[in-house]
């Protein structure tokens, strides 16, 4: 009898075969075929997954199921597909997140020539299927094939607009700082390999977690940098702002619900060895709860909604690793399912509301939405409140619960822990809300005055083409799923095997107080108008603002003291040089802790600099985003580089060869043409020979 | 004939080879270049005739008048080529005959 | 010992097909190509019934008889695994090759006797297990490659021809040297490599053959500072010349240093291979970086093959079994991946008269077939996995945290740095908007054949490694017995 | 005593010239035939009796050594033969290449002073009647060098011999084989002399000269023919006299003429000074293989030169037809314009560069083997270089060869040149590919 666990071959299969069929260039598709070969893929995954999910769940929950094996010298390799609780938890939440997106795109890309679109959504398609396959995997090649083919993906997606040079530049950005988190992973599985002989999951992680070596601690943290990398955790986060340049379905499925939250799923996967080192544990938890707190604050004074939810999810991510951190991944995985649902609608309706703005995806465009795109508004504040963990009714509070309470279990550190945690949903709930705060001022004058025809009717043209369903359907499912998912947290983490962590009461309290402290901090920032101007002026250099009165004395105030204090500052206090401190610490909080220019400092310059040093060429333009600094480093190695072009080695060997050259001139002068000349080379030789003869003879 | 006779006469037959040879190398007269071959080759020639008289062979005799016929027909050949060397590039000099040459 | 022919045939077929398709443009258009592809598909056919046939374990097929005995030269063909999937490779190649210069009119009957003399000279390379005939076919296989780029090449042709062929000659005269010594150094000159493994020969005298075998092996490989020759070489070569210096001539290199070397000096291996691993690792990362910091495409993907070739030499010299095994897929893969890069790239030089990453652009817009191609490429230039390339990678990695961490941790990082520029080129050639280069016509099914064939080879290896590395198992174990005996 | 068909190839040469000569004036075709003949039917007396038993006779020996050597000699000079230009003042071309033969046989079997002295000095008094055949400026330039000191060097030669004689009291070769100082002395004059035949360094000065000047027939015989012929006579001499002498000595030279005449060679543009520094190169291979002792360093350098004589004729026979003053220009796109002559100077090239397959990368194997079993290490240091250099220099004219964009301007090719390239690259490319051909009938045949 076939093992109903055959099934999960066919999980990753539809999307494939929708790849291929898209991707295969000579079968000529019309827009039609495209989108409803997309749309099968897409979602057929999902209704694979539900009967397996109802085996699963049924009890029966540990099913392997080999695909083929190697013969590695004397050890085997197999390879398989593995269903337990958590794979299918989270292909669940994958698969179904994945449908309502690509659902959701079918009207969303609509108006792209055929060409893009085949090319969007057989991409899209190979992502679903690549995430699917890391989730169900059985074993590390499988689980790094579909981990780094998410990473391909998400190159292709993020520079989907080939004529745009920032997103070109942000999918390098996101390609190159994944693939060196990636490598990290990859030294990990391998040193795992090499350690347990076997690279099937069922074998390595009890091999792995018994392992008392050295080699233990190092493994652990290869994989935990490799999480870090990809989820974009500090101090890898650089690229999952930049790479907002993608379409909006891009963000929704891969930068915020499933790709980036796969560093999240990789540590839950490997916690037994991750999370079997104290030291490793901590650092974990402490990149996560940092990473938290420091996405959120940026979160706050984004003016993007994109970078606003960009930033979201870096933080949200943070909690899913301090849960990991914390000893418990079940938590962390409860989280992901109910972050994913939530981060795909929060993308989804704002790309519904500012989808053909011209403002792009700044925050003004979300104005006046409840009066243009009602259900998206509403979604929208549905996602919103469930991201900042509105008590009882979100998903969001309960799965953030669990972490916290997890934090506040772990003893006097996990207190303190649960204090960062804890100011970080505060800053949730503000950023969450400012955008529907936002969405409630008058629509800016001159959206009506758009140069190309009025935006909205060119929407409402595509709409009545498509049929808005497909926005429509995505967004309800997920904000239901959004609102009363919180029912199933409970479920979700007993069902994966461990207890559903309680805090006291207290700490229960104040966490259920943070969204509404979050929701009138983000009244303030929206309302006040010197605020938000404050942050609106922080992202532009030329227009100082000067602060409101009051946060001048609550926030700002503290913090100079704070800065003079710490640079042992006795001058007098100079007003001019105090608003300088304030607007760069807005701006460093809203550019992610300017970690760009850190790497652009330590690593792109001198990598560049020694490319060009090695290379000698005279460079074209590079990467337009940021680089002007770049720009100027390299004028001045040209200078100095320039006249010594070309590879050193080949230099060397072409100057030992124009060194012959030189030899030669000397050596053909030799040859004068005079007779005589000659009869003295005669001459000499013969009495070289002479005394040759004469030396070895001699007795 | 003794044995330091012998040496007598070879020294004076490497003499007379060594003088041809520095004429070869200090004269740049074509004709003299010529002149002093003649003497390079009668070194060798005095020494076989030498050889011969102290061994007592003919070999000796032979080879010396097989060396006479020899340098004629080299001298010859030489006188030839000095002829057809002035008729076509008018030269003397041996010094200016560098036209192939590096 | 069966008295077959099949394996004097790989070598022989295309030898004389380059010679009938010398004469062949006579009789009718295009009468040269088609012979030429006859020849290599035959030998093709000929290659696959070998492999069907059952061999002795060891090899798939021997041959040994005469050739000059009093000179002590003896044909000995033997074709396992390796050698088996570097000849598929080679006529493979031959055939793509053939069938990528199909529009050059320009004395077209030398041009394909040159790409099948190259293909038949490597094939000798890749068989032969007589010391003197290895020496033979190695020294051969420059004659027409050289002349490839010299005649039909672009731009400077000639210094790069000669740069070429003065790198690999003068190479070429330490095996030579050692070649001679080792068969005049016998009771009875002989040139067997199998009975010359036999030989006890004193550790220091392996060090010095070694070194004469290796230089000759590390220029063609080539790993830096000897590869100076390639990134010329391939820029000015002509697109059929570029796949088969990339596909053929680099993989005799290495081809070389994995059989020769442990079998014969097996001591003097295990004492120079660490300087091995360390010109590989320093030559991986260098060969990334300066693909980072050029201009032409071209050179881009001959400073790709320097870093991967490296990577290689690195697998050898590591002497596990993982490494060389990575090693050995590496080989195959790169053939393919580095051979497609430059069909590309050849293919657009066609059509723009650029090679120049600055006035490119925007492929994907006018020609997406020629994206999607070059996306395929592009991962398999990064070792994404799925391609064959990132099987020999991440083996050679394997291999290499057994050996030493550090090397481990470099190839890593050339890893990482194989991002940079692959995504640079994609960048530049298939992003963006279309510069000087204007709107490019699609490939047409001509170019796609060969292509979707690379591609085919690339995925089909990497996603189904069983079917390569059964192959190699028997040469990996050979090269791996001498030096991990205690 | 030897026998009367031991003679006949040297009756066939002499008399041969005789009737040459007589039907110069006239009839210079039937003299260019006759020559033709007597070569042809020397070189089949020769080969006829290559393995009958050996002879001796008080100047010449009949042996093994002597007819290989004496067959290759007649067959090289009938290719210099073949592209020798007809017409121009003087006609006797034919006679004297015959002549220039009859020496080289001389040369080859010699065993006596008598006969040695003989047999140069026809070479060399032929040759140089050969060299100013046109009456050019160039020729009569490179003659009169080439008389100069070859006279100086026939002298050497003589002095060396006559001391010699003196020591001993006979003039047979034999006198060399004992020891002492003025044997010594006696063997360096020898070496001198006969080293001004192969050429080396720094006897070699007349060679680029010649093969600039003189006409390429004539340099085709100095540098195959007569080489072979010295070659012959060093192999049976460097057995005899005091080895140390003749090891160091051609050692020293052998080497230098590897470096020197490869490293001059190196950016020459012109072909024939090229091919001049590259034949004082080979004789260096050849010397130094002499040199280093090996037991199978006879058959290794006769191997080498004669492997080297049919590329080098055919070498000059292109060059010929190019021009009196070809240069590497002249050779662009040649293959284009003549395929015959232009693969014939490619694989010449080839050959001479020791790339397979060409017999030149068997030459190359067998000198190297040599220097390796002699134990000679530093001269297999320098014949690495050496061909390193050498790769260069002679691909820079192929790469030429091969070069597209054709010149219009084809040269002529007479039926004989077509046929000596023919037959000259097809002894190039089988000796390429079964070398035993050729060195296993030399191995037999010498002592």
């Amino acid at each position: 009898m076939l093992s109903p666990y055959l099934l999960l071959l066919l999980v990753p299969s539809p999307p494939l075969a929708a790849f291929l069929m898209l991707g295969l260039d000579p079968f000529f598709l019309r827009r039609r075929a495209v989108q409803v070969l997309a749309l099968l893929g897409g979602v057929a995954p999902f209704f694979v997954m539900l009967p397996l999910a109802a085996v699963c769940f049924g009890g029966e929950c540990h099913g392997v199921v080999p695909v083929f094996t190697l013969a590695f010298g004397q050890s085997e390799v197999a390879l398989a597909l593995l269903l337990d609780p958590m794979s299918t938890l989270v292909g669940l939440t994958v698969a179904a997140v994945g449908a309502m997106v690509i659902t959701y795109a079918i009207d969303y890309m609509s108006d792209a020539g055929v060409a893009d679109l085949r090319r969007f959504f057989a991409l899209m398609n190979l992502f679903l299927a690549a995430m699917l396959t890391m989730v169900l995997a059985g074993d590390t090649i499988t689980f790094f094939f579909g981990w780094e083919l998410m990473g391909l993906c998400s190159f292709f997606l993020i520079a989907y607009n080939t004529g745009l040079p920032q997103a070109v530049a942000a999918g390098r950005k996101a390609f190159i700082i994944t693939r060196f988190a990636d490598a990290f992973l990859l030294a990990g599985l391998l040193l795992l390999f090499l350690e347990a002989n076997s690279v099937r999951l069922d074998v390595l992680i009890p091999a792995g977690a018994t392992m008392t070596e050295d080699r233990h601690l190092v493994i652990a943290l290869l994989l935990l940098a490799g999480a870090l990398g990809k989820s974009a955790q500090v101090p890898f986060h650089t690229w999952l702002p930049s790479a907002m340049a993608g379409p909006t379905p891009v963000s929704a499925l891969l930068h915020s619900a499933t790709m980036v939250a796969a560093g999240a799923f990789m540590l839950a996967r490997f916690s037994p060895i991750v999370m079997s080192e104290p030291l490793v544990q901590a650092i974990a938890a402490a990149f996560g709860v940092g990473t938290a707190a420091f996405g959120a604050l940026s979160a706050i004074f984004q003016t993007d909604v994109k970078r606003l939810l960009a930033y979201s999810s870096i933080s949200q991510i943070g909690f899913m690793v301090l849960a990991v951190g914390l000893g418990a991944p079940e938590v962390a995985i409860g989280h992901f399912v109910v972050h994913a649902m939530f981060k795909s609608l929060l993308f989804l309706a704002a790309g519904d509301i500012t989808h053909g703005s011209d403002l792009g995806t700044s925050m003004k465009a979300m104005r006046g939405a409840a009066r243009r795109r009602p259900v998206a508004y509403v979604a929208y504040v549905a996602g919103a409140a469930s991201l900042a963990g509105v008590p009882f009714i979100t998903a969001g509070w309960w799965s953030k619960e669990a972490v916290l309470s997890a934090a506040w279990n772990t003893g006097p550190f996990g207190i303190a822990i649960w204090a960062l945690a804890f100011l970080t949903a505060i800053c949730t709930a503000v950023y969450a809300f400012r955008p529907v705060l936002e969405a409630l001022l008058p629509e800016p004058e001159h959206r009506s005055r758009a140069p190309h025809g009025h935006p909205l009717a060119l929407n409402l043209h595509h709409r009545a083409r498509i049929g808005s369903g497909f926005i429509t359907v995505p967004l309800v499912v997920l904000a239901t799923g959004s609102m009363l998912g919180g029912v199933m947290v409970a479920p979700i983490i007993s069902f994966l095997g461990a207890e559903v962590p309680h805090a006291p009461h207290l700490p229960a309290l104040l966490a259920a107080m943070a969204p509404f402290a979050g929701l009138i901090g983000a009244a303030a920032l929206t309302f006040v108008p010197s605020l938000a101007a404050a942050v609106e002026g922080a992202h532009d250099m030329r227009r100082p603002t000067r602060l409101d009165h009051k946060f001048q004395i609550w926030v700002i105030e503290p913090y100079i003291r704070l800065i003079r204090w710490l640079s042992r500052d006795r001058r007098p206090r100079d007003a001019d040089l105090d608003f300088e401190r304030q607007v760069r610490l807005i701006r460093w909080l809203s550019r992610g802790a300017r970690m760009d220019g850190v790497y652009q400092a330590l690593v792109v310059r001198p990598f560049v600099n020694l490319v060009r040093w090695l290379s000698g060429h005279r460079g074209g333009g590079v990467d337009p985003v940021g680089s002007a600094p770049v720009a100027l480093a390299l004028r001045l190695t040209q200078a100095v580089v320039g006249p010594l072009a070309h590879d050193r080695f080949d230099r060397f060997w072409m100057r030992s060869a124009n060194r012959l050259v030189r030899i030669w001139v000397m050596a053909r002068a030799i040859q004068t043409g005079r007779s005589r000349d000659y009869a003295l080379g005669l001459a000499l030789g013969t009495a070289a020979l002479l005394v040759i003869a004469w030396g070895t003879t001699w007795n | 004939m003794n044995a330091a006779t012998l040496s007598i006469l070879l020294l004076l037959s490497a003499g007379l080879f060594a003088t041809g040879f520095f004429g070869l190398l200090a004269r740049r007269a074509i004709l003299f270049q010529l002149i002093s071959l003649e003497l390079m080759l009668a070194g060798p020639a005095l020494g076989f005739i030498a050889g011969g008289a102290y061994h007592g062979g003919q070999t000796g005799q032979a080879m010396f008048v097989l060396i006479l016929i020899l340098a004629a027909a080299e001298v010859a050949l030489g006188l030839a080529l000095y002829l057809a060397l002035r008729r076509v590039a008018d030269v003397e000099d041996a010094d200016t005959i560098t036209r192939l040459r590096h | 010992m069966g008295y077959d022919m099949e394996l004097t045939a790989l070598i022989l077929l295309p030898f004389f097909g380059g010679i009938a398709a010398l004469f062949a443009g006579r009789f009718g258009r295009d009468a040269e190509r088609w012979v030429s592809i006859a020849a290599l598909a035959l030998a093709l056919v000929i290659l696959i019934l070998a492999f069907l046939t059952p061999g002795d374990g060891r090899w798939i097929a021997f041959e040994r008889f005469d050739w000059a005995p009093s000179l002590g030269m003896q044909v000995i063909l033997a074709m396992d695994g390796l050698s088996g999937a570097l000849l598929v490779v080679s006529l493979a190649l031959g055939i793509v090759s053939v069938i990528v210069s199909w529009k050059i009119t320009e004395h077209s009957g030398l041009l394909n006797a040159a790409l099948l003399w190259t293909v038949a000279a490597s094939n000798g390379v890749f068989l032969s297990f007589d010391l003197l005939v290895f020496a033979f076919f190695w020294e051969l296989m420059l004659v027409p490659a050289f002349l490839l780029i010299s005649v039909w090449g672009h731009g400077d042709r000639e210094a790069a021809a000669l740069k070429f062929l003065v790198f690999n000659a003068v190479a070429g005269l330490g095996l030579l040297a050692a070649v001679f010594y080792l068969g005049a150094s016998g009771e009875v000159v002989t040139f067997d490599a199998f009975e010359v493994a036999e030989r006890d020969i004193p550790h220091g005298v392996q060090v010095l053959l070694l070194l004469g075998f290796a230089a000759a092996f590390l220029v063609k490989l080539p790993v830096p500072p000897l590869h100076a020759w390639l990134p010329d070489a391939h820029t000015q070569a002509p697109t059929a010349g570029s796949i088969l210096l990339a596909g053929l001539l680099l993989k005799t290199g290495a081809y070389g240093l994995f059989r020769f070397p442990p079998m014969l000096f097996p001591e003097g291996f295990a004492t120079l291979a660490p300087w091995g691993m360390v010109l590989g690792a320093f030559g991986s990362i260098y060969g990334a970086l300066l693909a980072c910091g050029q201009t032409d495409a071209k050179r881009l993907v001959a400073y790709t093959s320097v870093a991967h070739m490296s990577i290689v030499l690195m697998g050898i010299c590591g002497g596990v079994y993982f490494s060389l095994m990575g090693a050995g897929v590496e080989m195959v893969a790169h053939a393919f991946s580095a051979s497609a890069l430059f069909l590309l790239i050849g293919a657009l030089y066609d059509r723009t008269g650029t090679r120049d990453l600055r006035e490119l652009g925007g492929l994907q817009q006018s020609a997406p077939r020629f994206a999607a191609a070059f996306a395929v490429f592009f991962s398999a230039a990064l070792a994404m996995p799925g391609t064959a390339n990132f099987l020999g990678e991440a083996l050679v990695i394997t291999g290499m945290f057994q050996v030493n961490w550090i090397f481990a941790s470099i190839t890593l990082i050339s890893l990482v740095v194989s991002v940079v520029y692959a995504t640079r080129l994609f960048k530049r050639v298939v992003f963006g908007k279309a510069r000087r280069s204007g709107v490019v016509e699609d490939l047409t099914a001509r170019e796609m054949g060969p292509i979707v064939l690379l591609a085919i080879a690339t995925l089909l290896f990497g996603m189904l490694p069983q079917l390569l590395m059964g192959a190699l198992e028997g040469a990996v174990t050979a090269a791996l017995a001498p030096v991990a005996g205690p | 005593m030897p026998s009367f068909p031991a003679l006949l190839p040297l009756l066939f040469l002499g008399f041969g010239a005789v009737a040459a000569m007589l039907a110069a004036p006239r009839l210079p075709r039937l003299s260019r035939v006759l020559a033709a003949l007597a070569l042809m039917a020397a070189a089949a007396t020769l080969a006829a009796r290559l393995w009958a038993p050996a002879g001796q006779s008080a100047l010449l020996s009949d042996d093994g050594l002597a007819r290989s050597a004496g067959m290759m000699v007649c067959l090289a000079a009938l290719g210099s033969l073949a592209f020798l230009r007809p017409g121009g003042p003087s006609k006797e071309g034919p006679a004297l290449i015959l002549l220039a033969s009859l020496g080289g046989l001389m040369l080859a079997g010699a065993t006596h002073a008598a006969s040695l002295f003989l047999g140069l000095e026809l070479v060399t008094l032929a040759l140089v009647a050969l060299f100013v055949l046109p009456l050019t400026r160039a020729a009569l330039e490179a003659g009169y060098k080439f008389l100069i000191l070859g006279a100086a060097g026939a002298a050497t030669l003589l002095m060396g011999l006559a001391l010699a004689h003196a020591a001993s009291g006979t003039a047979d070769l034999q006198a060399f084989a004992g020891r002492g100082m003025m044997l010594g002395l006696a063997t360096a004059l020898l070496m001198a002399g006969l080293c001004f035949k192969l050429a080396l360094v720094p006897f070699h000065m007349w060679t680029p000269d010649a093969f600039d000047g003189a006409p390429r027939a004539a340099a085709a015989f100095a540098g195959a023919a007569s080489k072979i012929a010295v070659v012959a006579a060093l192999v049976r001499l460097h057995t005899l006299a005091p080895p140390e002498v003749w090891a160091i000595g051609l050692g020293l030279a052998g080497g230098a003429s590897i470096l020197l005449g490869n490293l001059v060679a190196l950016r020459q543009d012109g072909i024939g000074r090229m091919l001049g520094y590259s034949s004082v190169a080979h004789a260096g291979y050849v010397a130094s293989t002499l040199a280093s002792g090996a037991p199978m360093a006879a058959e290794a350098a006769l191997f080498y030169i004669a492997v080297y004589a049919p590329a080098l004729l055919a070498a000059l026979c292109v060059t010929a037809a190019l021009g009196p003053e070809a240069r590497i220009a002249d050779l662009r796109g040649l293959v284009w314009r003549r395929p015959l002559a232009g693969g014939a100077m490619a694989l010449a090239l080839i050959s001479l560069a020791g790339l397979p397959v060409s017999a030149g990368f068997f030459g190359k194997y067998i000198v190297f083997t040599a220097l390796i079993e002699g134990g000679a290490w530093t001269l297999l240091a320098m014949a690495i270089a050496g061909s390193a250099l050498g790769a260069y220099y002679y691909l820079r004219f192929v790469a030429l060869i091969f070069r597209r964009a054709p010149d219009p301007a084809a040269p002529f090719l007479p039926a004989a040149d077509r046929l000596l390239l023919l037959l000259a690259s097809a002894a190039t490319a089988v000796l390429g590919l079964r070398p035993d051909l050729l060195l296993d009938p030399l191995r037999r045949l010498l002592p």
